[in-house]
């Protein structure tokens, strides 16, 4: 079986710095994966190579079977490659509604969406449940420039899922996100369609354990060891590298 | 051999006056750069400032060299002063809020110019160069205008001044990191107002000197400030928004299309620079599409 | 409102138009001082009239010129309207002229129009100094001459007056490929690209026309570059009012043909420059002197316009004034142009007590059609 | 010494914080814990200067400084590690700690002054950054940056919102136990931190946040013994139990 | 509540507008109403301006460059080749969306003040190819004599101050509201949503370049359209028409009435240009001084214009911060705030 998602060899330099080095990565339909390690170690340069925004010195990456390497984010986005980003990015001037209609109009499936004003409204039957999943009915029609830091991540989570990922990155999801919100969203990402695949990048490794099938460990651009969640949990390699990271 | 020298003879004078020329607007916009290359205040009123020194020193210039001290003096003390007067009128305005910046310095430019006109009558007034600079001198065989060569000497020190003081001292740091994010800024205990007051005076005094040295070459008159304040704004936005070496360059860019260019191409004359200056920056803005809004 | 014209003796609405802020303030500001000069020594009358004198602000061009004339004409509505300083202005103006039936006693710009039968102008046609300064130029300078100017309507006729006229007359132009160089305007601050151009032709003399700022810069450069020693014929603007000061010393010896010189003599022109001088500083300029001419125009025609001066009947006493005597000496309008018909006076900038003006040096042809 | 009394604040239109009380004394870290949206970075930021009180008390060293300019409150020794970082995205590390050092300041009182060598020291992976500008950073390494900085403006008050947000484990419990040092060494702390379990860790008073009002205040030992409300208050499961040892690093400090 | 307390007042007053330019020319003299039907053209340039600078985010100076191309289209087809005004409309549209689509891959990748930059730069080398082409625009001088234009096949020419002015009132009526209701569709909240964040726009799969080149294309439109209102106006074209002063003045206009909003870009646009006239004419000398210091009291005086165009402060008509706590007695304070 092919993966949904085949990185092969990205290598990313910023001068004399290797963001990434060599990194291979492969992730299926409806995998969940998630990506650890310490600061610095490329997770977010990764997610931007396969998001499109970061173009790679070296390697492919392929999705769905096909070489997406010389595509552009939108293009990807419209593949079904959505994320959210580290620092939370939303339309500041926008409603939190109008934020996630915008990010659903590229994929919205209506049966009128081929009519003036059909997209919109379709998106717009969309934007209610998502933010409500989000817990965000309340501050719905406030613009997102004027929502706390956890609202925007949250906010952001949504239009993502509006965007009707086939694979989905996460930049730390939950940083910032009190308990309640943590927990909402924990059960979200397990409620999502089986097909959905997850690339989860996070720093609690709780919620890495309890939400991810497979982890890759980076450090310094390289991998460091993948696996299981309870063959990273054990391995010694593994918490070195924190370790050292610190240091 | 002698036909080559002949084919590029007429033009070594245009070659070197597009350096003197290209440095003359590269000190009449060193005011701009600090102010809306490094410190992202729209500043409309910059070509005044430049018109208030040259008034100065049209008012004062008798030929000596103890007046042009004392005009530059002057100039750059009423321009600085007009210049934290824009700051303070400016208050309200946040910085990066290009649009309002630019209607209140715009307003500012015309009822200012006007008042120059008032004060000082709309002729042309006459400016004295002191007169050990007044003549020309010969340089290759052509004969060129000695002002015009001393002011490749003020422009190349002014231009290395500006680089240490932007990218070397405190106070150039403490400007670039107001830009990002002024709260930020505060919170570090530095009042981003002051910083703000600090640079429109610093472009003031900067476009006063230009003004008052400027003088002999673009003098002070009813269309001075547009002409200024077009040529300089091309010019700090074709160096890239701040980068003095990228200023200097697009300086001596304009200054030869302006000189070279016009001489090789008069039937294109009128083309020349506008032409240019939409090609490069639409080139340069395809460059950095990607890089625009990610940081 | 009262419709245009008035009963008899009663006052009547004159409008003058001219740039009073912008880059033509000084001609501006000229034009409306000699018309004002014209009223001050007249008692404020025209033709007997109390004149009730409007005057807007023309600013730089015809688009802040039309809306301005516009209030003048239909708002106001003068029974004449005069002044106007851009040939841009005055054929933006035209269509309200039209519409609105009211002449215009023009003061300066002059464009090519197909109608003139409303339009009449004080100053001259742009060609005009051109072709009259031609026959000295040529019987003159041992050589080939360099044509220059600015890249604009009014440019364009300058220059064509002079190169058309020399030309007939055997002159050859120094230029490369034998038409008049043009500069950008009014972009262009820096001349010496094209200096090095003349330099490089081998030209025996200079022919230009430039005015206000540009004709500062013009003239400052020239004195400092290689040319410097080259002689240089100008339309008189070049070295007119306000701008012989900016320029000084750098001015010194240009020679320029112009329809008026304060120094003429003639008793209307001594009782005009001291009337004038008494009020301002400096000398008066050709641009006041035709706007003294409108004032003296209107005066004439509205006194022969009978008791109900209607902008009909001032039009139609206009064409049939005749021969009118002036500072400039005697002119007349011509019939075809509207224009006058009028002498031409060759001009150097020389010393004059302290300072630098342009003297009288000799009378050239009779210009108008 | 910070104390905030009836304090009232908000944006625009509306009031987000409703008469909010603290007190906390020099050496001690009072913890603000709350949901999204409970206005516990409005409380932060009024304190700070950066948005106004509608009314109410704000006394720093008995001082009444609410209305006054931010960069006055900073001057009074007032730093920040605001949320979301915002480092200065054109200046390079180096220029940001230039730029935020005053050693002409007196350091805090007990401790030594902090240099720029030592909080180099404290975070090692700023040192091999030095030439990189703001926005070619990690987020982790920009939040590095951001602590570095309100640290280096040799504070007597420090604001924290959420300092740990982003940082490996590892690394924000030694900020932890950096916070816990400085408090010992007489700094007053308001720590807003999403985890209750690592508020507790170090915090002397724990508040809670609920629609902009204080809603629970207590001291730690308090709420360790009667963690019931607190827990009920965040729904979070149960208050995790005083650390054994509170200065070694727990690697696996998220491991169920 | 306070939001729709707003929005019936800014409606009230939309409608008293619109009432009071429909009767005004049987209202004020001949000179005022020819004044309000050549600042109608520019305050319709002035709506294009604002789709692009205010809802798209990029800021022109260019404006004038289509607006040149509609007017001195519809005024060759005007004398050349037909008077009906549909048609002239029709071609000064298409002759301005032809320029705007010619000068698309100049602008659409560039931002802020380097569009201002580049289309500041397009709109001079309009004037100067205007000013030197001289068989077709009739050179520095212009062109005049440009025959009255009867709006539809069949109807009588326009003679009139007043009927050149209704003319002028429907076309800029029948525009605008295409503009509004295009503007409630994506194509409008996409535009916006680019003018946030554009890299975020991307990363949810939009063409961002697509929409920024029907936008500028469309205003293109728009502002071709209203370079043939101007020949109606006026009769009369020069380059002076077109020139840096009026970019300058109409991107100021906008300022004044919120970039972002068309009814205001509309008055703002209008009020700075009708102003301008109406100063020259009464304080010849002093406009300048006079204009100069209005457009610095104008950003003293309204702070929402400014406050909107910089995009960051909450817009009137969004309701309060949170959902508010059950409990009631904060309303009293909020409601103190407010006041
Ligand atoms: N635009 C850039 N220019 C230069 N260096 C960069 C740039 N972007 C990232 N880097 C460097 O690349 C390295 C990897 O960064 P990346 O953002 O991928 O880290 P990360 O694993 O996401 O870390 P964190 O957990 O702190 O977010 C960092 O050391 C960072 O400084
Ligand atoms: N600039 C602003 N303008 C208007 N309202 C704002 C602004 N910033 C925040 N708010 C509102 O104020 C309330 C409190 O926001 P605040 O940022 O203080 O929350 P917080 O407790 O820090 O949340 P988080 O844990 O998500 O950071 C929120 O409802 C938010 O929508
Ligand atoms: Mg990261
Ligand atoms: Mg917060």
């Amino acid at each position: 079986m092919t993966g949904l998602l085949e990185a092969q060899d990205v290598s990313v330099r910023y001068g004399s710095l290797a963001a990434l080095d060599g990194v291979d990565l492969r992730i299926h339909d409806g995998q969940r994966h998630a990506l650890i390690g310490p600061n610095g170690a490329g997770k977010t340069t990764l997610l931007n190579v396969i998001g499109g925004s970061t173009r790679p010195h070296r390697g492919t990456v392929r999705f769905d079977g096909r070489d997406v390497g010389r595509l552009g984010p939108a293009a990807r986005a419209r593949r079904g490659i959505n994320r959210i980003h580290q620092r939370p990015a939303v339309f500041p001037t926008l409603t939190a509604t109008e934020n996630v209609v915008v990010a659903a109009l590229p994929r919205v499936v209506g049966r009128r969406r081929w009519w003036p004003g059909g997209r919109r409204r379709a998106a717009q039957r969309l934007a209610g449940p998502l933010l409500d999943q989000m817990g965000l009915t309340a501050v719905a029609a406030v613009p997102a420039g004027h929502l706390a830091h956890g609202q925007r991540r949250q906010l952001e989570i949504a239009m993502a899922l509006a965007g009707r990922p086939r694979l989905l990155l996460l930049d730390e999801p939950a940083a910032g996100l009190s308990a309640i919100e943590v927990g909402r969203l924990v059960e979200l990402l397990q409620a999502l369609p089986r097909a959905v695949a997850v690339l989860l990048v996070e720093h609690r490794l709780d919620l890495v354990y309890a939400l991810s099938d497979t982890v890759t460990v980076l450090r310094d651009g390289q991998t460091l060891a993948a696996g299981t969640p309870d063959e990273i949990r054990t391995s010694p390699l593994v918490r070195q590298a924190y370790a050292d990271g610190v240091a | 051999m002698a036909a080559g020298t002949n084919r590029i003879d007429p033009y070594l004078i245009p070659a070197l006056d597009g350096v003197a020329y290209g440095l003359l607007v590269f000190v009449a916009a060193s005011g701009l750069v600090v102010c809306f290359g490094v410190a992202n205040i729209l500043n409309l009123a910059h070509g005044l400032l430049y018109a208030i020194g040259g008034y100065t020193a049209a008012a004062l210039l008798d030929g000596g060299w103890a007046s042009l001290a004392l005009a530059l003096a002057v100039g750059v003390l009423a321009a600085a002063a007009a210049g934290v007067l824009l700051a303070g009128l400016l208050t309200p305005v946040a910085t990066g809020n290009h649009l309002s910046q630019a209607l209140l310095t715009f307003g500012v430019a015309l009822a200012g110019g006007s008042l120059l006109v008032a004060g000082f009558g709309p002729d042309n007034p006459q400016v004295q160069v002191p007169s050990a600079l007044e003549g020309s001198v010969m340089i290759a065989g052509h004969r060129y205008a000695a002002y015009r060569l001393v002011f490749i000497v003020v422009a190349a020190v002014l231009a290395a001044a500006l680089y240490l003081v932007v990218r070397r001292t405190r106070a150039g740091m403490l400007v670039r990191a107001a830009v990002d994010d002024p709260e930020m800024v505060a919170c570090l205990g530095v009042s981003p107002a002051r910083i703000r007051a600090g640079v429109l005076a610093a472009a003031g005094a900067l476009a006063g000197a230009a003004g008052v040295l400027g003088a002999p070459i673009i003098g002070p008159g009813t269309g001075t400030a547009d002409t200024v304040l077009l040529l300089s704004l091309v010019v700090v936005v074709l160096g890239g928004l701040g980068s003095m070496a990228g200023t200097l360059l697009a300086a001596l860019a304009i200054g030869e299309i302006q000189t070279l260019g016009v001489a090789l191409l008069p039937s294109a004359a009128p083309f020349l620079l506008f032409a240019a200056m939409a090609a490069v920056l639409a080139v340069r803005a395809r460059g950095l599409a990607g890089r625009w809004r990610t940081a | 409102d009262d419709a245009p014209g008035t009963s008899a003796g009663g006052p009547i609405k004159i409008g003058l138009l001219a740039s009073l802020s912008g880059t033509y303030q000084a001609v501006g500001t000229e034009i409306r001082d000699g018309f004002q000069l014209y009223l001050d020594t007249h008692d404020g009358k025209l033709g007997g009239r109390q004149v009730d004198l409007i005057v807007a602000d023309e600013g730089n061009g015809a688009q802040t010129a039309v809306p301005a004339a516009t209030k003048l004409l239909k708002q106001d509505r003068v029974s004449a309207l005069t002044g106007i300083v851009g040939g841009g202005s005055v054929a933006g103006v035209t269509p309200v002229l039209n519409e609105t039936k009211v002449p215009l006693v023009g003061s300066n710009g002059r464009p090519e129009l197909k109608d003139v039968s409303r339009v009449w102008h004080t100053s001259y046609l742009s060609d005009e100094p051109g072709a009259a300064i031609a026959q000295h130029v040529r019987d003159n300078v041992k050589g080939s001459v360099y044509a220059i100017g600015p890249d604009y309507q009014g440019g364009w006729d300058e220059l064509r007056g002079f190169t058309d006229a020399f030309g007939k007359i055997g002159g050859k132009l120094a230029n490369a490929d034998g038409k008049t160089t043009f500069t950008p305007f009014p972009a262009t601050t820096n001349f010496l690209p094209y200096f090095a151009r003349i330099k490089a032709s081998g030209a025996a003399a200079v022919y230009t026309f430039y005015a206000g700022s540009a004709a500062v810069d013009f003239v400052k450069q020239y004195a400092q570059s290689e040319i410097k020693d080259i002689p240089l014929y100008a339309a008189g603007f070049l070295t007119e009012g306000g701008v012989l000061n900016a320029q000084g010393e750098a001015a010194r010896d240009i020679y320029s043909v112009l329809n008026y010189s304060p120094d003429l003599d003639n008793a209307e022109n001594r009782a005009f420059v001291a009337a004038w001088k008494a009020k301002h500083d400096g000398s008066p300029t050709t641009y006041a002197l035709a706007s003294y001419d409108a004032a003296a125009v209107l005066d004439r025609a509205i006194g022969a316009a009978g008791s109900d001066p209607t902008p009909e009947a001032i039009n139609t006493a206009i064409g049939q004034l005749g021969q009118i005597a002036s500072p400039r000496g005697t002119w007349q309008f011509s019939t075809t142009t509207h224009s006058p018909v009028q002498k031409w006076y060759l001009r150097q900038v020389r010393q004059d007590g302290r300072a630098l003006s342009n003297t009288v040096v000799g009378d050239l042809a009779t210009v108008g059609r | 010494m910070l104390t905030v009394d009836r304090l009232c604040a908000g944006y625009g239109g509306g009031i987000v914080l409703h008469e909010v009380s603290l007190r906390v004394r020099p050496g001690s870290i009072q913890a603000v814990v709350g949901r999204n949206g409970a206005g516990k970075s409005t409380l932060v930021h009024t304190i700070a200067g950066l948005v106004r009180a509608s009314s109410g008390r704000i006394e720093i060293g008995g001082v009444h400084v609410a209305g006054r300019q931010p960069h006055r409150i900073a001057q009074s020794g007032v730093g920040l590690v605001p949320q979301g970082r915002r480092v200065f995205s054109r200046l390079t590390v180096a220029e940001h700690l230039h730029l935020a050092a005053a050693p002409w300041r007196a350091p805090t009182s007990g401790g030594e002054g902090w240099t720029v060598a030592r909080t180099l020291e404290l975070l090692p992976r700023l040192a091999v950054r030095l030439r990189h500008r703001g926005c070619e950073l990690s987020g982790g390494e920009q939040q590095m940056l951001a602590i570095a900085r309100a640290l280096l403006g040799q504070p007597r008050v420090l604001l924290l919102d959420e300092p740990c947000e982003g940082l490996s484990p590892d690394l924000a419990a030694r900020v932890r136990e950096l916070v816990n040092g400085l408090a010992a060494d007489g700094l007053t702390v308001l720590l807003v931190e999403q985890q209750l379990q690592h508020a507790m860790e170090i915090a002397d008073r724990v508040a809670v946040l609920e629609y902009g009002r204080v809603v629970y205040d207590r001291p730690t030992a308090e709420a360790r013994r009667d963690p019931a409300p607190l827990a009920a208050m965040l729904s979070v499961a149960a208050v995790a139990p005083p650390p054994a040892n509170r200065s070694t690093p727990r690697l696996w400090a998220d491991t169920p | 509540m306070r939001g729709e307390v707003i929005r019936r007042v800014r409606g009230g007053i939309a409608a008293l507008v619109l009432v009071g330019l429909v009767v005004a020319p049987w209202v004020v003299d001949d000179y005022t109403t020819s004044i309000l039907a050549r600042t109608l053209a520019l305050a319709l340039v002035g709506v294009s301006v604002a789709l692009l600078t205010g809802v798209a985010g990029m800021p022109t100076l260019g404006q004038t460059a289509p607006y040149a191309a509609g007017a001195y289209a519809c005024a060759v087809v005007g004398s050349r080749v037909s008077d009906v005004g549909v048609v002239q409309l029709v071609v000064a549209a298409a002759a301005g969306a032809l320029l705007a689509a010619l000068t698309v891959p100049l602008v659409v990748h560039a931002r802020g003040v380097i569009v201002l930059m580049i289309t500041l730069a397009i709109g001079e080398l309009v004037v100067i190819v205007l000013g030197r082409w001289r068989s077709v625009t009739g050179g520095t001088d212009g062109l005049a004599g440009i025959p009255a234009v009867r709006p539809f096949w069949g109807l009588p020419a326009l003679a009139d101050d007043q009927a050149r002015y209704l003319y002028a009132l429907a076309v800029v009526a029948t525009l605008v509201g295409a503009v509004l209701v295009l503007l409630r569709t994506r194509a409008g909240l996409v535009l916006r949503a680019g003018r946030d964040d554009e890299t975020r726009l991307r990363a949810s799969g939009h063409r961002v370049a697509l929409h920024l080149s029907g936008a500028h294309i469309a205003a293109g439109a728009i502002a071709g359209a209203a370079g043939s209102l101007l020949v109606v106006a006026q009769q009369y074209i020069s380059p002076a028409d077109f020139g840096f002063d009026t970019s300058a003045l109409l991107l100021l206009g906008v300022v004044i009435g919120g970039t972002a909003s068309v009814g205001g870009a509309l008055v703002g646009a209008a009020l700075v240009i009708a102003v301008r006239d109406w100063l020259f004419g009464v304080l010849p000398g002093h406009a300048p001084l006079v204009l100069g210091a209005l457009f610095v009291a104008t950003v003293y005086l309204l702070p929402t214009g400014v406050n909107r165009a910089r995009g960051r402060l909450r817009p009137p008509g969004v309701p309060a911060l949170q959902a508010n706590p059950p409990a009631a007695p904060d309303q009293a304070t909020v409601a103190e705030l407010r006041r």
